[in-house]
């Protein structure tokens, strides 16, 4: 394989921020038809080398040659140009434009040197129907989940003639199916000789996919190793740094006593809530100390739950009680009166405020809750903040960084710490998880079930199955934006069972029926 | 005077009455000072009296909505077209299309540099050009026995504005009689009472010997009197202060000493243009330049003529 | 394998309005209504010459407010656009008045605008300074060039220029002059470049999402200049045809345009954020502000103030339905 | 590296260090025209000079432009507030001429409570039709921009009042302690702004709100009451600012005060380092991008600039104040100067987005 030339090297780069030095003398080589792994721990430096192959920052120092040429991209055009395709890894498209400009604005089929709207909108019904997403290409972007909108941007940078392909987290919002189908169809695209660069912080994936491995750690290069190698153990290893001790399964969590849990009185109680247009009314109940998992494929509904739950979206169905008393909850504020916290799914547009530094945003709840007139002490504010900091590990440790600095699995933790510490007595995390690595996940999945224990209710939704079914004690499985089934989470539940009540989307199994 | 009433009264509804009333279209500047308010009213007050129904319209110093008010006015078949153009320029267009639709147009307060003079009756108002020479004229007289050099300042009106270029130009000429007297600092004070009263106080600080302050209007002449107190000085007597307008607080400072000339620009000139509406309705021949009654003031003559100005 | 198909959402009905378009329409309803409003006060509003001159009074107002639609499109703005119309009227008043040849006045005249636009916009992406504060100056400048060619208006009497202001295009009774023509190809011209370029389509990207446009690759720089420029040409073309309007330059006229541009636009139903709004949008901003204007010259009766309180009355409450009915139809 | 170095790189990568030097050059241009413009002198036991000058007559803008930093702050936009200054000035006026005591402090007292409520009221105006109805900012404000100074015309009946009230007059040139009044009221707002927004909680939040309002109301904040509350401000701030400029001539011209005093406060603000897309704001900027605005003024006056170029010399140097404020532009320049050094990234800032 080395005998081969590499498509791309870069040597030696540093990239250096004020205050932070994201890459140190690194070095990265691909080669034509390989898929590449970048691993390594939130805010190794990950997407900032890529951001620096393609031109959006500028290099400190190091060269970047492509096809033996060296290159220097002044922006993401360039780079474009130059046959090097990239999903960046927060998705960066346009909400305000249908679904099939975002996948060919910039390259749009033209007709006389007009925009050929007709055929535009076939190609992108084509091609998304390659990755099997069946949606109204003529519906603005913004209209779609997360997740749909990450097959969009798949989509939009696989259709470039490119000879590189960069992916960073693109499988962070995606479900099984859709990371097979990606899989599939990164594999066509390796085999037809294009090289594939490759970031996630999922194990399974790699090991599912990648040729070789690239490990950073701190913005330093740790080493480049063929995956066949390397084991898993030692990859992680690598990438954190010493022994792999801390990484113990997590598997006494559901072994409470969910009889006594479910004994209680329950803490909140959906009756029949709905939305019309959005989830199909539903009854879903949730104990204090109860972990409930919602479990379902992409767009059944379940960041919608929990939006109504929140009243993030106002139900217009239904009833909804707290404590067994009826509660109205109209708006984010009144849930958080009732001690509802909701984690949302989409950090940027709905989670963090970017400007804003770590340690306003830990506090920005817990200061709303308690109103502008009553600041939170300074003293409080560094002690929380501190204690996250460390709790979560988030990096670099400065709470007066601005938020958008931060890596993108660090902002994940930020955002986790600005509910931890409003201590709700109902916790709704919509895809805590994406895009952290995997000490971070384990750090998360042990404080959501040490809360539990704790008496908190926790709503949990994640795209990664395993680990709503390591959490929860129940699992809601939805389907359709209506929910279809409720399932003890007891020793013989497992993936393949939800997974089969999501396909039939029924409960023979003499499941619960709602 | 008083804005309330005007809304309250019937004058026009555009929809036109057929018993034989004149309906005047009027289009004024705005309603940017004490004067053209004063202007407004007489010529409200001067159309009810004459029967004359008056179509109003503010253009908010804005030549665009002036030419917009007359293509509206001929469409709405009125009588007899007036306004106070903006600016001189540029309205041929607009006056041809209410030639062809044979409506006589009256130019009120300011006149305009048409070519074709057949384009509207008569003209009615004042000179502006002729204000500034009388300011410089009385200037010219006091000082004629001067020996040493006399140091103005002019406050002019808005950078661009009719008034101002006018005045400017006529005080100018007048003073040019005297090589004595010089021009030392001329800023704009966009014709209010702050804008003349904080350039007025960079000028006095700027310049040590001030002899004289020319002001395009009483407001910044006012505010500059403020100025002038507190650098200690004495209005009206350590500075010799010539205004233009004659307006209700100008002829007052005058009256006190404060200030110690003002050429009128009037602005009640609603009976005689109401006169010239009838007349020209009727198909009359009228003058093609009405003057209004205009005049000067001294301290003297001020304290004489206050108790029966009008605004 | 197979994911289940999203939920499909109804198939749309051929007279259902696209979601997107609902607005403009709310808009457009509105000013009927308005019109409606203005006919069964005012006998002569009726009149199809009353609609034509709303249009030739308001035809360099509608020239530039297309221009400034692409700036708030890219989610930037022009504040320089009244000051260079009046620099345009300015320089053709005072180089026609040299005698220079009518042609080679209307090139430079239609070359000074694009020229401070592109100025503007390098600067603004450039140095990334704010487009406020970019233009702001912009307007500072220009108003300042007005002032120094002259302190006076000047007449233009060139036979070109007269001849194109007075020239009528007969419409059956009424009329209707050269710019209306001009500003009408202009929003035809704009519309096709925002709906059918690649130009367009990248203004409505950046609008969106500036970060996002230029990860996806698109020529964002080059784009946001362009935006600066093409307002620049159409302010340069309204210049040329206020100057046609009133046939001098001012150095005082066209003041607080802006204003009225940007208000014409977002009424028009375009986000001042950017990356959502029509040209036909900022066709019905103009003309509902043409039409305010003409209700109250009809109604006559109004003193100085009142027209004022008058304008933002109406203003308001047909923005107040605006919203509305746009909210209902949701 | 020198410590001294890292120091000065410290002073020099301070927001306000360009602005500063922006109007530090400002003066010495006039000192240079005019050796005595810096002198300052005691007359009648009041300081006297042009830099007084400057700093009381920037008072009233100081005052707007901090409402104005406000709203800016949440990503809106607030022109009316010329008009608010208008007519709060007109109803004082108003109020005190019709009195028969017009040097009574308690008529002066109740004329400014009832100017000033009526500003409050136009102020939840703006506030009801941008957080309540939902109205782009721009425009919300814009029907009080024309509709206010209708207003205060229709208060004057499009005449100037003309009052002959001392303690009103005190307001806008009075003294206290050889100071003007002017200037210890703008303090003091100031103050009251920064210990409003600075002490409490409501800058941080305001900040949130305009940097990323969807995320501000799932975070539990009220951000419609924050929005709200930001017009209510700005129109104290403008009421405050009206009082200052119709008792600095002692009349209130319903036309002429405050007008355009929105673009003099905007770019105040944006000078002063805010972005007018919302989020971080910058009380003391906005201060010193004030004073840069009536030194201009100022200077225009005192160096005696042809009022028919004075735009000229304004644009050249507004556009001299944000080239040299933009850090592109200096990374441009030392780019040149030492080559090698690292070129700037060209990362936008944008609302509501989290690049990773
Ligand atoms: N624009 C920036 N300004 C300052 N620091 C930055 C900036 N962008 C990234 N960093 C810092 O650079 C480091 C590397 O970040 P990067 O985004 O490359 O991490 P990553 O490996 O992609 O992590 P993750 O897995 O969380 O996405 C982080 O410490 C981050 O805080
Ligand atoms: N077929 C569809 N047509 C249009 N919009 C859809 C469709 N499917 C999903 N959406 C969009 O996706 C969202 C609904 O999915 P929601 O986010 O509730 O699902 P989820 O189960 O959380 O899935 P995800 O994994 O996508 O987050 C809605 O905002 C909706 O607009
Ligand atoms: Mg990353
Ligand atoms: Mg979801």
């Amino acid at each position: 394989m080395s005998q081969r030339h590499p498509v791309l090297t870069m040597t030696a780069i540093s990239k250096i921020f004020p205050g932070v030095r994201a890459l140190d003398g690194v070095d990265f080589r691909l080669f034509p038809g390989e898929v590449h792994a970048l691993m390594g721990e939130n805010g190794a430096g990950k997407s900032t080398l890529i951001k620096v192959l393609t031109g959006v920052y500028g290099t400190d120092a190091g060269t970047i040659t492509l096809d033996g040429q060296q290159v220097s991209f002044a922006g993401p055009m360039q780079a474009t140009a130059a046959g090097v395709s990239t999903v960046y890894q927060e998705v960066n498209l346009l909400p305000n434009l249908s679904v099939a400009e975002n996948i060919f604005i910039g390259r749009e089929p033209r007709r006389l040197g007009s925009v050929n709207w007709r055929e535009m909108r076939r190609r992108a019904q084509e091609l998304l129907a390659r990755i099997d997403l069946h949606i109204d290409v003529t519906e603005l972007l913004g209209s779609y989940s997360l997740a749909v909108q990450q097959m969009v941007a798949i989509a939009r940078a696989i259709d470039v003639n490119a000879r590189v392909l960069i992916l960073d987290e693109p499988t962070s919002s995606l479900d099984a199916d859709e990371v097979a189908q990606l899989m599939r169809i990164m594999r066509q695209l390796r085999d037809d000789g294009i090289a594939i660069v490759f970031v996630t912080h999922f194990l399974d994936q790699v090991y599912g996919i990648a040729d070789r491995i690239t490990v950073l750690r701190n913005g330093r290069l740790v080493g480049e190793y063929p995956t066949a190698e390397l084991p898993q153990i030692a990859l992680v290893e690598k990438m954190i740094g010493h022994e792999l001790d801390a990484l113990e399964r997590l598997d006494s969590e559901t072994d409470r006593d969910r009889a006594a849990i479910a004994a209680g009185e329950p803490f909140v109680a959906a009756d029949g809530l709905g939305r019309s247009g959005s989830v199909a009314p539903f009854s879903l109940t949730i104990h204090a100390g109860e972990v409930v998992g919602l479990a379902g494929l992409l767009g059944s509904g379940r960041t919608e739950v929990a939006r109504l739950f929140f009243g993030a979206d106002r139900a217009d169905q239904g009833r909804l009680t707290v404590d067994g008393a009826p509660a109205a909850i109209r708006n984010p504020v009144a849930a958080i009166d009732r001690g509802v916290a909701f984690c949302s799914e989409n950090r940027r547009t709905e989670g963090l405020v970017g400007e804003l530094s770590v340690r306003e945003n830990i506090i920005l709840a817990m200061q709303a809750a308690r109103g502008w007139l009553r600041p939170v002490p300074r003293r409080k504010q560094d002690e929380l903040v501190e204690r996250y900091i460390k709790a979560l590990s988030i990096r670099p440790a400065d709470p007066d960084m601005p938020v958008r600095n931060l890596s993108g699995g660090n902002q994940q933790k930020v955002l986790l710490a600005r509910w931890l510490i409003t201590e709700p007595r109902l916790l709704i995390l919509d895809e805590p998880t994406r895009g952290i690595d995997i000490g971070a996940k384990t750090e998360i999945q042990r404080l959501v079930a040490q809360l539990s224990d704790g008496g908190m209710a926790v709503l949990f939704i994640s795209a990664e199955l395993e680990e709503v079914l390591r959490l929860s004690h129940k699992v809601v499985v939805m389907r359709d934006r209506r929910l279809v089934a409720q399932l003890d989470n007891d020793d013989t539940l497992d993936a393949d069972r939800v997974m089969r009540a999501i396909a039939s989307g029924a409960a023979q199994e003499g499941l619960e029926k709602v | 005077a008083c804005g309330n009433s005007d809304t309250g009264s019937d004058a026009g509804d555009g929809k036109g009455d057929g018993n034989g009333q004149i309906v005047l279209g009027f289009s004024q500047v705005g309603a940017e000072s004490g004067w053209r308010t004063a202007n407004t009213n007489s010529i409200k007050e001067s159309a009810e009296k004459a029967g004359i129904k008056l179509q109003f319209d503010d253009a908010q110093q804005k030549q665009e909505n002036q030419i917009k008010a007359i293509r509206n006015f001929i469409q709405q078949k009125v009588d007899v077209i007036a306004f106070s153009p903006v600016v001189e320029s540029g309205w041929d267009t607009v006056l041809k299309e209410a030639k062809d639709a044979k409506i006589p147009v009256i130019l009120t307060d300011r006149a305009v540099d048409s070519a074709d003079k057949s384009l509207y009756k008569t003209f009615i108002g004042s000179d502006f050009v002729k204000e500034g020479r009388l300011a410089g004229e009385w200037l010219v007289e006091q000082k004629k026995s001067a020996t040493g050099p006399v140091n103005i300042v002019e406050l002019q009106g808005t950078t661009g504005s009719a008034p101002a270029n006018d005045r400017k130009k006529g005080f100018a000429e007048a003073i040019a009689a005297n090589p004595n007297l010089k021009v030392v600092a001329s800023q704009s004070g966009d014709f209010t009472r702050a804008g003349g009263k904080q350039v007025m106080e960079q000028f006095l600080k700027a310049n040590p010997k001030i002899d004289v302050l020319f002001a395009h209007n009483d407001d910044m002449g006012l505010g500059a009197l403020e100025a002038i107190t507190a650098a200690g000085k004495v209005p009206g007597k350590d500075i010799t202060i010539i205004t233009i307008d004659a307006v209700k607080d100008g002829m007052q400072a005058l009256a006190d000493g404060k200030f110690n000339f003002i050429a009128e620009c009037s602005p009640l000139l609603g009976d005689q243009l109401m006169e010239l509406v009838k007349k020209v309705k009727a198909g009359e021949e009228v003058p093609a330049r009405v003057e209004t009654q205009e005049t000067t003031f001294t301290q003297e003559q001020a304290k004489a003529a206050l108790p029966t100005r009008k605004y | 394998m197979t994911t289940t198909p999203l939920a499909a959402r109804g198939p749309r009905a051929w007279w259902r309005v696209p979601q997107r378009q609902v607005p403009v329409l709310a808009t457009l309803a509105l000013l009927l209504v308005m019109y409606g409003i203005g006919v069964s006060q005012y006998r002569a509003f009726s009149n199809i010459q009353v609609v034509f001159n709303i249009f030739i009074d308001n035809g360099f107002l509608l020239v530039v407010a297309v221009g400034m639609t692409f700036v708030i499109l890219t989610g930037g703005i022009d504040l320089s656009v009244g000051s260079v119309v009046a620099m345009t009227a300015m320089v053709s008043a005072s180089l026609l008045g040299d005698g220079v040849h009518p042609a080679l006045v209307l090139l430079i005249a239609l070359l000074i605008g694009p020229a401070l636009g592109f100025a503007m916009g390098c600067v603004i992406h450039f140095f990334d300074i704010q487009p406020f504060i970019v233009t702001l100056a912009g307007m500072f400048f220009a108003r300042g060039m007005c002032t120094w060619i002259s302190s006076t208006s000047i007449p233009i009497t060139d036979g070109f220029w007269t001849s194109a202001a007075q020239e009528r295009i007969r419409i059956g009774e009424n009329f209707v002059t050269v710019s209306v023509l001009v500003a009408l190809a202009v929003v035809a011209v704009a519309a096709y470049t925002l709906a059918y370029t690649r130009l367009g389509r990248n203004v409505y990207a950046i609008g969106g999402n500036q970060q996002s446009a230029l990860l996806m690759g698109l020529p964002v720089g080059r784009t946001k200049i362009a935006v600066y420029t093409i307002s620049g040409l159409c302010s340069a073309i309204g210049g040329i045809l206020l100057s046609f309007y009133t046939l001098s330059g001012a150095p005082l006229i066209a003041i607080g345009m802006e204003l009225d541009t940007i208000a014409a636009v977002v009424i028009g139903g375009t986000l001042l954020t950017g990356g959502s709004g029509y040209v036909f949008g900022t066709v019905l901003g103009v003309l509902v502000l043409g039409v305010i204007q003409t209700l109250i010259t009809f109604d006559g009766s109004l003193s100085s103030w009142w027209t004022k309180i008058v304008i933002g009355g109406l203003l308001f409450a047909f923005i107040l339905l605006q919203r509305l009915v746009g909210i209902r139809k949701k | 590296m020198s410590t001294a170095r890292t120091r000065l790189a410290g002073v020099t990568g301070h927001r306000l260090f360009w602005p500063l030097v922006m109007l530090v050059v400002l003066l010495a241009a006039n000192t240079i025209y005019r050796p005595s413009f810096l002198s300052v002198e005691l007359k009648n036991g009041h300081l006297y000079g042009s830099l007084i000058d400057i700093v009381r007559l920037s008072a009233p803008l100081i005052l707007v432009a901090l409402g104005m930093s406000l709203v800016i702050a949440t990503g809106g936009i607030d022109l009316s507030v010329g008009s608010v200054a208008a007519v709060s000035g007109a109803i004082a006026c108003l109020y005190i001429s019709e009195q028969p005591d017009q040097n009574s402090l308690g008529a002066v007292l109740t004329a400014v409570a009832i100017a000033f409520g009526i500003a409050l009221v136009l102020g939840a105006w703006n506030g009801i039709l941008v957080a309540g109805i939902g109205i782009q900012p721009i425009i919300a404000t814009l029907i009080l921009m024309v509709a206010g100074r209708g207003l205060a015309q229709l208060v004057t009946s499009g005449q100037i009042i003309t009052i002959n009230s001392e303690p009103y007059k005190t307001i806008g040139v009075g003294h206290l302690l050889t100071l003007p009044f002017a200037i210890i009221i703008a303090l003091a707002v100031t103050l009251v702004v920064a210990v409003l927004t600075r002490r409490t909680a409501l800058g941080m939040i305001i900040e949130a709100v305009g940097g990323n309002a969807e995320a501000s109301r799932l975070a539990g904040v009220r951000s419609r009451r924050i929005t709200f509350l930001v017009y209510v401000v700005s129109a104290a701030c403008a009421a405050v600012a009206g009082f200052m400029m119709t008792a600095n001539v002692s009349s209130a011209d319903g036309n002429a005060v405050g007008l355009w005093v929105e673009l003099d406060a905007i770019l105040a603000v944006v000078i002063g380092g805010t972005s007018l897309v919302g989020g971080r704001f910058y009380l003391s900027g906005t201060i010193v991008g004030a004073l840069i605005i009536q030194t201009l003024t100022t200077s225009v006056y005192a160096m005696n600039i042809d009022p028919q170029t004075a735009l000229l010399f304004k644009a050249v140097v507004v556009i001299a104040v944000c080239l040299i404020q933009a850090p592109a532009f200096r990374a441009r320049f030392r780019r040149r100067q030492a080559p090698g050094a690292p070129p700037v990234a060209p990362v936008e800032k944008q609302k509501e987005q989290v690049p990773a």
